[in-house]
């Protein structure tokens, strides 16, 4: 699974991008984020706020229960401020 | 109907002739250009930028643009990276036979792209940084176009 | 502030360029450029004009524009005379600090110019010729401003 | 008096400017609306409906009980079509 993040959660993650591949229990965003902060410290603080986090998933804004596979590229983000 | 996502600068002048040569009979016009706001002691605006769903992002806001309103040719430009002071940030403009067709509808494209294109802003000041955060006041005038 | 009611054809390009020289710290830019729709067996639209009143109308519109949203600058200009299809007719640009300030307020001197502004329009085609009316539509526009 | 007319009631009274001298009872647009139909066919038939009829004193738009005078300029037009 391609992940990518952007802004303030890149900074906290340390990363942009990077390639995992995720065990079986890992089936939406939800169950992602809960993988990703055993990871690391930082992911546990990029999460902290889940309000505060949006995410798509193959480039499109998604809900947390939507379904996920090690084929989709998910993206972690701050609400958009562009224009 | 053209959508660009770049680094590059763009000159405005270029682009409204593009866009009024691939236009010759439409009647009404509107143009928006954004730029960086000189702020005191703003060094840099970095937008920080995902660039394939921005694309796709501003593709469907184009077409529910589209949908809403008479429009007959369109283009979106959009940068990221590290803008200065006075630079562009978004040029959009809308043709349509009628004045308020385009004139909404560029309001409308404005309004989500503000909220839902994946762009982020950081301010970089002299002595510190920050984050844009998405104001109440721009969600709202996003709302107001929902049926 | 620029106000110009005259015969002869603008560019476009050419005006906006002028406009953005004048306002280099500007962060949001709104324009509009209003053409003669080139409808079926259509010769000339033929704009009669009051001009002396057309420009105290037009500094009047713009006045009231500058008490109702912060705007830096801003530009009208107005043609009259006998126009061809596809040329231009009205070219209104207004900058502002902020987004929502230039777009409403070149709506607004839009819906002004069309019901206040001393300008008649005659449609003259290939085999008749006829005075566009004022519409219902285009007051209520105008109305939705008021206080 | 400097009298302008505009579009179609410049057409139907084919004239678009005249200086007259007004008698002393006009003392407004009514009345002078109303000794300007004395005068020609042509000014009746243009202010047949007079509330098609918009005028400006002054290259401003007034109200039909404005006063004027022989030093003002009063201009009449059909209602504006401009943008």
């Amino acid at each position: 699974m391609k992940i990518k993040y952007f802004a303030w959660v890149a900074e906290i993650i340390d990363k942009r991008e990077e390639e995992i591949k995720v065990p079986d229990h890992v089936t939406d965003v939800n169950t992602l984020i809960n993988f990703l902060c055993t990871k690391d410290e930082s992911y546990e603080a990029a999460f902290a706020n889940r309000k505060q986090i949006k995410f798509a998933i193959n480039q499109k804004l998604s809900r947390s229960n939507a379904k996920i596979t090690n084929n989709d590229e998910v993206a972690f983000f701050p609400p958009m401020t562009g224009g | 109907m053209y959508i660009d996502v770049r680094e590059e600068d763009f000159h405005v002048n270029k682009e409204l002739e593009r866009f009024e040569n691939s236009s010759k009979t439409d009647a009404a016009i509107s143009l928006f250009v954004g730029k960086v706001r000189a702020e005191e002691n703003l060094i840099s605006l970095n937008l920080d930028c995902y660039p394939d769903m921005a694309v796709k992002e501003i593709l469907n806001i184009a077409e529910n643009a589209k949908k809403k309103w008479q429009i007959n040719n369109l283009t979106v430009i959009h940068r990221f990276g590290e803008l200065l002071p006075g630079e562009n940030i978004v040029f959009v403009i809308t043709s349509s036979d009628h004045r308020t067709d385009c004139q909404e509808a560029t309001q409308y494209i404005m309004d989500y792209l503000k909220n839902s294109a994946p762009f982020w802003k950081k301010e970089i000041y002299k002595d510190k940084s920050m984050w844009v955060e998405q104001k109440v006041a721009d969600i709202e005038k996003m709302e107001r176009w929902e049926d």
